[in-house]
C-alpha cells in the first residue's frame, strides 16, 4: 500500500457524518481476492470519482454496495450507521442506489415502468396500473435530468444512451425510499454516449450534487477529473489514494492506478520481433458489415494489431466477422494470399483461425463441462484416432497444455466453471493451440475480468504465441494494454478505421494521441 | 455427469452380446397349460373387465353390470379402463395375462377391430377365458380358438338400417340428412353405416347431403353438425348418427341454431340421455344395446366355462360369435326401456346365450 | 404496434378473403355466426394460456383442468343427478376450481421447481382423474335455464357464449394492460432478472398467473358444459395444444415476453376460421390437421425470418 | 439490448476440489431410486406385481416407450424438443403394415430410414428457418398425422404375414422380451457412439451454451439436425416394434406416448433446457413411466384415483430428479 487515506472517527467530526463509508472490505472468490480490505468515503453532496485498471475491484465493490454481493469481511456505514446489505432493496431502503454498466432494463416494457420498476408507489393502486400517474411520476424522474424521451416508449425502441438516461432515472427514486439524500453510483455510465450525450450528463451529475451524493466510476481518467470532486483510487482490491481533482493531471491518477512499477512492467519484454514476411497472414480489404464499413487490415505473422476504438465504434463486429460469426457485405479477407470465404464459424477454425470472445462466461465457455472437453471442443482431431475419442491420447494432451500454461485446476475432469477466471481464460485459449495449426488468434477483451496476476500470464501467453509465429488481432480492456501490447494499432470511430498508429517498443504513442482520433 | 460408469456400461455390453451372441431366443414359456377347463372353484375365479373409460355412461354402466354379475357369484370384479388408447389396452391385457392366468375370465371390449387380434392371440396363450364384445375383424374366428369363448355383438347392419328407416318415416319419406360416423376402424361404425346405406336404397326420397366422421364423440358431433348445418342449412331434414352421444351432441347443436324439433335425429345403443329424448320428443329413435347385460354376460360365459358348469365344446357353433338381441325404441315403446333392468337370471349358465339373435357370418 | 404486430391480422384478412371467394357459404351471415360460435371457448382458454406464455413457461394442464371444472358446475347447477340447483355461484364454484388447479400447478412450478411443462402435465391427469371422480358412471346432465341458454340465446345475433368470451378478452387485455399481475408476467418473461434486481419478488406473481389461466380454464370447462348440456370428462380434449396453437400463430412468443391477448385473439380467429373454411370448401378432414400445421410453421417461419441473425440461439 | 447483470458468481465454490458431492451423487441415481421405490410399492399393493412373468410383461410394454424417449433425449440435449415422435411413429406403423406384403424383410429398415429421413427434414427445418422446435415439431405432429390418416384412409392397417417382423415378439432366454433386449441395445449404442466420439462434447455444449458452442467452430447445425434425425429413426423403430405387438399399422397407434416418453426423459432427471442428462436416465424414467402407466390399473387402483396418483407422482419424481444445480432459472 503506498499511499493510505487516513479514516478519522466518525464520532468526533465537525463535518457533517459522510453519505457512505465502508470500512477494511474484504472479498474473495476462488483464486481471486476481488477486495483486499477497501476504504471509502462518500461525503455528503459529492462526486466522488473511483478510478482503477480492470481487476482492481471497482466492480465487486460497486455490487458490495448495493446488495449483489456480500463481503467476507469488512463494515458498511450509511450517514455513520453500520448497515448490513442483503438485496438491491435493502440498499434502496438505504438511499444507495445504481445505474449498472450492463444495463438493467427491462427490454418489453415502457420507459415509464422500468423507471417505476419495484416501487411503483402512487402509479399502482390496488395492483391498478394508473398509466397517467405513471407517465406523469416518470416524467418528473426524467424532468429531473432533463431527458426528453417519451416515457410510453418501449425501452427496446430507445437508443443505448436514452436507456442510459431511463435508468438514471430510475435510480433517483430512491429518493422517495430515504428521508436523506441519496448515493448514486454510476458504474461507467459514458462508456457508449457520444461527447454531447456526455456534457448532458455531467451537467446532470452536477445538478445531482444538490441534492445527493454521487460515486462515479469511469475509465476515462480526464471524465473523472472533469466532473468529480476527489478520486479514490482502487488497485489490487486496495484503495491507494485518494486525490482531490482540482489541478489535478490525468497522469498523476494512471501512475497511482498501474503502481509504481509502471504499465510497461505488464506488457513489454517483447522478445520476438514481427516476422515481417513478404505478404502479410492477414489481409483484409474493405470489409463492410452491419456496424462497420470499409475496412483494411493486415497482420503479419507474429505480429500482434490492436483495434481501439469506444463501445459502439464497430471493432467488435469486425473481430467477428473475421470469424465468420457475423455475416459481412462487401470486401474480402486474404489469409496467407488466398482468399478466404467464412460462411460460419466452421469455416474459420478449419483455416486456422481462433477467437476469444469477450463474453468468457457465455460464450467463451460451456460452464458445465469439463477443462478436457472445453480444451478440446473445436480441435476434436488432436484428442481423437480415427473417428473415436482416444482418453489417453486426450488426458496426455490436455495434462500438457495444462502443465505449459500452468493452468491451476485440481483435474482435467473438473468442471471449468469451478475455475477462477485466468485460469478459465487460459482453457479457452488453450482451445485454439491444442491443433497446433493456429494461424491467426482474435482476441476480445482476453483479460476482462482478470486479476492482475492472470492478466500478465496472459500477456507472456500472447507474447509467447507472437513469438511462435501467431498473427494476433487484440481488441484490448484499456488504451494501456492496447498500446502495452501492439506492435500496430488501428482506431476505429464509427465504423471506419480513423487512424493507424505504429506502436514499436521505444516508440510507443500516448494514449491522448489515440483518444483524440476514438471521438 | 456420468449415470453408470465405464464399467458398468461395458459389462452390460458383453452381457448383452454374450445373449445375443448364444441366441437362445424362444417363445415365451407359455401359461398354465395344466388348467383344463371346468377344474376352477368358483372362489378362483378371477374377473376382469375391459372397457375404453369410465366417463362415458354406456362403458360405466357395462362395468356396473359386470359387477353386477361378480357379486352374484360372491367375487369381484377388476376394472380395467385403457382410455381410449389401443397402445394402452394391450399393454394392460399382456400385464393381466403376465398374472395368475388359471382361472382367469376377461370380458373386453377392444378398442378396433385390429386391436383383438392380439388380444385374442395373448389370451389363448396365457390360457385365460376371453369374450370379447363389438369389435373383431371378420376372418378372426372363436371357433378355431380353445379359450376364446365367444364374441358378441349387435347387428350394425340392421340397427343402421332400421334408425335409417325409421328417419325415413320421421321426415315423411323425403328430405336430406346428414351422417355422423363413429370412429371409421370399428366393425360397428362400418356396420351401421352399411344399414344407412341399404336404407337409403329402399328410402329412395331420402338424399344423403354429407358425412363426417365424429368418433362416437359428443363434443365432435356439436361441432362437426354446426358447421354441416350452416353449410347446407335448410336442406337438412334429418340426422342420422351411429350412436346416442353423437345424435345427443347433433341435438344441441340443433338447439343452437334454433332449429330443435325440426329436424329430426336418430342415434343406436339406447343410453337413459337418448331415452328420455325420445321420450318428450326431440329425438326419433334408437336401437337398443344393453350395457349392462353385455358387462355381465361375457364374465357370465367366461365364468360358466371356467367353473365347469358349461363345456366349451357344449357351446354351440353359432353361439361362439352371435348378435344379441336389439330392439328399435320409438316413442312408442321408449317406456318398456326407460327404467334398465338387468335380470339377474339372464346370467344363469343355462341361460347365457338366450339374447342370441343370430350368427354372426 | 410494430409491422410485425400486422403479420397475424393480415393473414387472418387474406385467409377469410380466399375462403370467402372459393365458397359462398362461407361468407354467408350464418356460417360467421357459426365461426364467432366456435371461437368462443377457444378463445378464452387461448386467453388464459397466453398469460402463462407470456412468462416463458408454458401449461398443458387446460385439457384436466376443464374436465375438472366441466364436472363441477354440472353437479352444482340443477341437474338430473341430484338435488343442487346453486346457478350462478355453481359457475363461481367451477371457476374457483379451475383457479385452484391453476394454483397447484404454480406451486409446483415455484416451491418444487418442476418445470412448467411437466407441473401442469401431471396436474392434467390430477384433473382428469377428479373430473372421472365426479363422474361416477352416470352423466350429469344440466338442466339449469341460465347456464343452457348461454349457447342458445343470441343477442345481435351472436351467442351469448360469444359475448362471453368477448368480455373475457376484454377483461384479460384490461389485465395485461392495467394490473400488476398482468404488466410483471410481461417483465419475467422479458427479463426475470431484472426484476429480482429491481427488487420484485416474482415467485408470488408466477403463482398468480398460473392461478388466472387455471381459472379461465374453468371458465371454458363451463363454457363447454353449456354447449353440450351435459358435464364431460373429456370437455377440455384438445383444447391444450389447440390454445398454444393459437397464441403462437397470433404472435405470442414461447419464450416469453412478447405478445398478448389481443395477439391471442387474433391467432383463435386465424385457428377456427382456418378449420371452418378448410370444411366449407371440403377439403378432406383427415387433411385440416396437415394444413393447420403446416400453416402454423409458415406463421412462425415468417415471423422470424426477417430478424434472423447468424450465431443466434433457437431452442 | 439490456443484458441483465448476473447477481451470483456462477456456482463457484470457495474451494475447489474434484468430484461431486455426496448429495450430488444422490441425485444422479435418483431415477433408479425412484424405480426401486416404486416397484416396492406396487409390490406391497399387490405381492403377485413381484412376478417374473409380470415383469417380462411390463419390459416388453416398455420397450417402445423406452426406444422413443431416448431419441427423444438426444434432442432435448441438445436444448430442443421433439413432440413429433409419437405421430411420426404412428404414420411409421401404418407404412409398415402398407409394406410388409411387397417389401417383406426389407420394410423394417425402410420404414426407419423413411422416418430418420423425416426426423432429419425437421431438423434442417428447425435450423435453416430458425422455428424454435417446439412449434416445427409441433407443426410436423399435425402434419404426420394428417399424412397417417390419408396413407391409411383413417382405417387401420392390419398385417396378415408377420412373420418378418414377428421375431421381435421372441424372448431371449425365454424370459427377456426381443424388444427390450432391441431397445437397450439402442440404448448403450448411442451412449457408447457419444461416449467414444466427440459427439458427446458438441451435443453438451450445443444444450448447454449454443454461442459458446458455435464460437468454437463445434457443427451445431449439423448436430443438432443428427439429434432430429436419430429421434425420428428411434421413432420408426418404435413403430416396428408396436406393430409386431399389434399386428397391424394405425394413424393413431402411437399417438398417446408422447407425453409419457416426454415423461420418461424428465423424470429420468434430463434437464428440459438442454446440455445435462443422458440416454441412461431416459431408460430409467421410461420403466417408471411404464411401471405407472400398467402398475396402477393392475394392482387395482380404480382409473379416477390412478390418474390423479399418475400426475402426483409425475411431478414428484420430476421434483426429486432434477439437478437444480444445473439449471438456474426454471420456467
Amino acid at each position: 500500500m503506498s499511499v493510505h487515506v487516513d479514516q478519522e472517527p466518525t464520532t468526533s467530526v465537525p463535518v457533517p457524518v459522510p453519505a457512505l463509508e465502508v470500512r477494511g472490505l474484504v472479498k474473495h472468490y476462488p483464486g481471486v481476492k476481488a477486495l483486499d480490505g477497501v476504504d471509502l468515503v462518500v461525503r455528503q453532496h459529492e462526486v466522488l470519482g473511483l478510478a482503477g485498471e480492470n481487476g482492481a475491484g471497482k466492480s465487486t465493490l460497486l455490487k458490495a454496495l448495493v446488495g449483489l454481493v456480500r463481503p467476507d469481511a469488512g463494515e458498511i456505514y450509511v450517514r455513520g450507521e453500520p448497515v448490513k446489505l442483503r438485496s438491491v432493496v435493502e440498499a434502496a431502503n438505504h438511499g444507495i442506489g445504481m445505474v449498472f454498466q450492463e444495463q438493467s432494463l427491462v427490454p418489453n416494457l415502457t420507459a415509464a415502468e422500468n423507471i417505476v420498476l419495484g416501487s411503483e408507489g402512487i402509479a399502482v393502486r390496488r395492483g391498478l396500473y394508473r398509466w397517467n400517474a405513471m407517465r406523469r411520476l416518470a416524467q418528473e424522474q426524467l424532468d429531473k435530468i432533463g431527458s426528453s424521451i417519451d416515457p410510453l416508449a418501449r425501452t427496446d425502441t430507445l437508443s443505448f444512451a436514452d436507456r442510459q438516461m431511463v435508468e438514471i432515472a430510475k435510480v433517483l427514486r430512491i429518493e422517495e425510499r430515504s428521508q436523506h439524500p441519496p448515493v448514486i453510483i454510476l458504474d461507467e455510465p459514458t462508456s457508449v454516449l457520444e461527447s454531447k450525450e456526455i456534457e448532458t450528463l455531467f451537467e446532470q451529475i452536477r445538478r445531482l450534487r444538490e441534492f445527493a451524493s454521487v460515486v462515479f466510476v469511469s475509465h476515462r481518467l480526464d471524465e473523472v477529473l472533469d466532473v468529480c470532486d476527489r478520486v479514490t483510487v482502487l488497485r489490487g482490491g486496495q484503495s491507494v489514494g485518494e486525490v482531490a481533482t482540482a489541478g489535478a493531471v490525468p497522469g498523476e491518477l494512471h501512475r497511482m492506478m498501474i503502481g509504481s512499477s509502471g504499465s510497461d512492467d505488464h506488457y513489454h519484454g517483447n522478445a520476438a520481433a514481427p516476422v515481417l514476411a513478404e505478404q502479410p497472414r492477414l489481409s483484409v480489404r474493405g470489409l463492410s458489415g452491419k456496424s462497420f464499413r470499409d475496412v483494411d487490415l493486415d497482420v503479419a505473422a507474429g505480429e500482434i494489431v490492436a483495434i481501439v476504438g469506444v463501445h459502439g465504434s464497430g471493432r467488435e463486429d469486425v473481430c467477428r466477422a473475421l470469424f465468420g460469426a457475423e455475416p459481412t457485405t462487401a470486401g474480402e479477407i486474404l489469409m496467407d494470399g488466398k482468399k478466404l470465404e467464412l460462411p460460419g464459424t466452421r469455416a474459420a477454425c478449419a483455416a486456422g483461425i481462433g477467437y476469444v470472445p469477450a463474453e468468457r462466461k457465455t460464450e467463451g465457455m460451456v460452464g458445465p463441462m469439463s477443462v478436457a472437453e472445453n480444451m478440446t471442443l473445436t480441435k476434436q482431431k488432436a484428442r481423437c484416432s480415427g473417428p473415436l475419442v482416444a482418453p489417453k491420447k486426450q488426458a496426455t494432451l490436455v495434462d500438457s497444455w495444462i502443465s505449459r500454461l500452468s493452468i491451476r485446476t485440481p483435474g482435467r475432469d473438473t468442471a471449468i466453471q469451478r475455475l477462477s477466471g485466468g485460469n478459465q481464460q487460459k482453457v479457452v485459449l488453450a482451445r485454439w493451440l491444442v491443433g497446433g495449426d493456429i494461424k491467426l488468434l482474435l482476441l476480445d477483451h482476453p483479460t476482462r475480468g482478470l486479476d492482475i496476476g492472470a492478466r500478465s500470464e496472459v500477456y507472456r501467453l500472447m507474447r509467447e504465441l507472437a513469438g511462435s509465429g501467431v498473427a494476433t488481432v487484440l481488441l484490448a480492456d484499456s488504451l494501456e494494454e492496447a498500446i502495452g501490447m501492439a506492435d500496430r494499432i488501428l482506431v476505429m470511430n464509427d465504423g471506419r478505421v480513423a487512424a493507424e498508429v505504429a506502436c514499436p517498443n521505444g516508440g510507443k504513442p500516448s494514449p491522448l494521441d489515440l483518444v483524440k482520433e476514438m471521438v | 455427469m456420468k449415470f453408470t460408469s465405464r464399467p458398468a456400461a461395458a459389462l452390460i455390453c458383453l452381457s448383452l452380446a454374450a445373449v445375443t451372441v448364444t441366441g437362445c431366443s424362444e417363445e415365451a414359456s407359455s401359461g398354465n397349460t395344466a388348467a383344463d377347463a371346468g377344474k376352477c372353484e368358483p372362489s378362483e375365479v378371477k374377473l376382469v373387465g375391459q372397457v375404453r373409460n369410465e366417463s362415458n355412461p354406456y362403458e360405466a354402466a357395462w362395468l356396473a353390470g359386470g359387477d353386477t354379475f361378480a357379486k352374484s357369484v360372491g367375487l369381484s370384479q377388476e376394472r380395467l379402463t385403457y382410455g381410449g388408447d389401443s397402445t394402452k389396452q394391450q399393454e394392460q391385457i399382456s400385464q393381466v395375462l403376465a398374472g395368475n392366468t388359471k382361472c382367469l375370465v376377461l370380458n373386453v371390449l377392444p378398442n378396433g377391430d385390429s386391436d383383438t387380434t392380439p388380444i385374442v392371440k395373448g389370451a389363448d396363450k396365457a390360457g385365460a377365458y376371453l369374450v370379447t364384445q363389438w369389435n373383431k375383424p371378420a376372418d378372426l374366428k372363436p371357433a378355431d380358438y380353445d379359450k376364446w369363448l365367444s364374441h358378441i355383438t349387435y347387428n350394425g347392419v340392421e340397427s343402421g338400417q332400421q334408425i335409417g328407416d325409421a328417419l325415413a318415416t320421421a321426415i315423411g319419406g323425403s328430405g336430406g340428412i346428414i351422417a355422423l360416423q363413429g370412429v371409421l376402424d370399428t366393425a360397428a361404425a362400418k356396420d351401421r353405416y352399411a344399414g344407412l346405406e341399404a336404407s337409403l336404397k329402399k328410402n329412395t326420397g331420402m338424399k344423403l347431403l354429407d358425412q363426417q366422421a365424429a368418433n362416437f364423440s359428443r363434443a365432435e358431433a356439436l361441432a362437426v353438425t354446426k358447421t354441416l348445418l350452416t353449410k347446407h342449412g335448410d336442406k337438412i331434414k334429418g340426422i342420422w348418427a351411429a350412436n346416442d352421444d353423437m345424435a345427443l351432441g347433433a341435438l344441441e347443436a340443433l338447439q343452437q341454431a334454433g332449429r330443435a324439433g325440426k329436424v329430426a335425429v336418430v342415434g343406436i345403443d339406447a343410453v337413459p340421455d337418448a331415452l328420455t329424448a325420445i321420450k318428450n320428443g326431440s329425438m326419433t329413435a334408437t336401437v337398443s344395446s344393453d350395457g349392462p347385460w353385455q358387462g355381465g354376460i361375457g364374465l357370465a360365459i367366461g365364468y360358466c366355462v371356467a367353473t365347469g358348469e358349461l363345456k366349451v365344446a357344449d357351446i354351440a357353433a353359432e353361439n361362439r360369435a352371435f348378435f344379441a338381441e336389439q330392439f328399435l325404441i320409438s316413442k312408442d315403446n321408449v317406456g318398456d326401456f326407460l327404467q334398465p333392468k338387468t335380470d339377474p337370471a339372464d346370467f344363469k349358465c343355462a341361460n347365457v346365450f338366450n339374447r342370441v339373435a343370430g350368427s354372426l357370418s | 404496434m410494430s409491422w410485425r404486430d400486422a403479420g397475424p391480422p393480415a393473414a387472418l384478412v387474406v385467409i377469410f378473403v380466399v375462403f370467402a371467394a372459393l365458397s359462398s357459404q362461407f361468407r354467408s351471415i350464418d356460417n360467421v355466426q357459426n365461426i364467432m360460435d366456435a371461437a368462443a371457448v377457444l378463445a378464452v382458454v387461448t386467453c388464459g394460456i397466453t398469460f402463462v406464455l407470456m412468462m416463458g413457461s408454458i401449461d398443458l394442464s387446460a385439457a384436466g383442468v376443464m374436465g375438472a371444472s366441466a364436472l363441477t358446475v354440472s353437479l352444482l347447477v340443477a341437474n338430473n343427478r341430484n338435488d343442487n340447483d346453486l346457478g350462478i355461484l355453481a359457475i363461481g364454484v367451477a371457476v374457483l376450481v379451475g383457479a385452484g388447479f391453476g394454483c397447484v400447478s404454480g406451486l409446483a412450478l415455484v416451491f418444487l421447481k418442476v418445470p412448467s411443462f411437466m407441473a401442469t402435465l401431471g396436474v392434467s391427469a390430477v384433473g382428469l382423474g377428479v373430473a372421472t371422480l365426479m363422474f361416477a358412471g352416470v352423466q350429469p346432465n344440466i338442466s339449469d335455464a341460465m347456464l343452457k341458454s348461454w349457447a342458445i340465446e343470441r343477442f345481435l345475433g351472436f351467442s351469448h357464449l360469444t359475448w362471453i368470451a368477448a368480455a373475457c378478452l376484454v377483461v384479460g387485455w384490461l389485465i395485461q394492460r392495467y394490473t400488476r399481475l398482468g404488466r410483471y408476467a410481461f417483465a419475467i418473461g422479458g427479463a426475470e432478472e431484472v426484476l429480482t434486481l429491481s427488487g420484485v419478488r416474482v415467485q408470488p406473481y408466477k403463482i398468480a398467473v398460473f392461478t388466472l389461466a387455471g381459472a379461465f380454464y374453468g371458465l371454458g370447462g363451463v363454457m363447454v358444459t353449456s354447449q353440450l348440456g351435459a358435464g364431460l370428462v373429456q370437455a377440455g380434449d384438445g383444447y391444450d395444444f389447440s390454445a398454444i396453437t393459437a397464441a403462437v400463430v397470433g404472435g405470442t412468443l414461447l419464450t416469453g415476453g412478447r405478445g398478448g391477448v389481443l395477439h391471442s385473439a387474433v391467432g383463435v380467429l386465424l385457428v377456427v376460421v382456418l378449420t371452418n373454411g378448410l370444411v366449407q370448401v371440403g377439403v378432406s378432414p383427415y387433411w385440416q390437421g396437415g394444413v393447420q400445421g403446416l400453416i402454423v410453421v409458415a406463421a412462425v417461419a415468417a415471423a422470424v425470418i426477417p430478424q434472423r441473425r447468424r450465431n443466434q440461439v433457437v431452442k | 439490448m439490456s443484458t441483465p447483470v448476473t447477481t451470483k458468481p456462477a456456482a463457484a465454490p470457495a474451494t475447489v476440489k474434484g468430484g461431486p458431492g455426496p448429495a450430488q451423487r444422490l441425485t444422479s441415481y435418483m431415477p433408479l431410486i425412484a424405480l426401486a421405490v416404486l416397484l416396492a410399492a406396487l409390490t406391497i399393493a399387490d405381492p403377485e406385481f413381484l412376478t417374473q412373468r409380470s415383469l417380462t410383461a411390463a419390459s416388453r410394454t416398455a420397450a417402445p416407450l423406452i426406444v422413443l424417449a431416448a431419441g427423444a433425449t438426444l434432442v432435448v440435449l441438445c436444448g430442443g424438443i421433439d413432440l413429433s415422435i409419437a405421430a411420426l411413429a404412428s404414420v411409421s406403423t401404418v407404412f409398415l403394415a402398407l409394406w410388409l406384403p411387397e417389401l417383406g424383410a426389407l420394410a423394417t429398415p425402410a420404414v426407419i430410414l423413411v422416418a430418420a429421413a423425416i426426423g432429419a427434414l425437421q431438423g434442417v427445418a428447425h435450423v435453416l428457418l430458425r422455428i424454435p422446435s417446439f412449434i416445427v415439431t409441433l407443426g410436423g405432429m399435425s402434419i404426420f398425422s394428417a399424412v397417417a390418416l390419408v396413407v391409411s384412409d383413417a382405417g387401420t392397417v392390419r398385417v396378415v404375414d408377420d412373420s418378418t417382423i414377428a421375431w421381435l415378439d421372441l424372448y431371449v432366454g425365454g424370459y427377456v422380451p426381443m424388444s427390450l433386449t432391441v431397445a437397450v441395445i439402442v440404448v448403450v449404442l448411442i451412449s457408447v457412439v457419444l461416449k467414444v466420439t466427440p459427439l458427446h462434447s458438441w451435443i453438451s455444449a450445443t444444450g448447454y451454451s449454443e454461442s459458446a458452442a458455435r464460437l468454437a467452430g463445434t457443427p451445431v447445425d449439423l448436430v443438432k439436425i443428427g439429434a432430429f434425425c436419430v429421434s425420428g429413426a428411434c421413432a420408426g423403430l418404435a413403430a416396428v416394434m408396436l406393430v409386431s405387438r399389434q399386428f397391424s399399422g394405425s394413424p393413431t397407434m402411437a399417438d398417446n406416448l408422447l407425453l409419457p416418453a416426454v415423461a420418461a426423459i424428465v423424470v429420468g432427471g434430463t434437464a428440459i433446457t438442454g446440455g445435462h442428462g443422458s440416454v441412461w436416465r431416459s431408460l430409467a424414467g421410461a420403466l417408471v413411466v411404464t411401471l405407472l402407466r400398467v402398475g396402477l390399473p393392475i394392482v387395482g387402483v380404480p382409473s379416477a384415483y390412478e390418474q390423479i396418483l399418475y400426475g402426483a407422482i409425475i411431478v414428484a419424481a420430476v421434483a426429486l430428479t432434477l439437478d437444480r444445480s444445473k439449471v438456474l432459472i426454471i420456467k
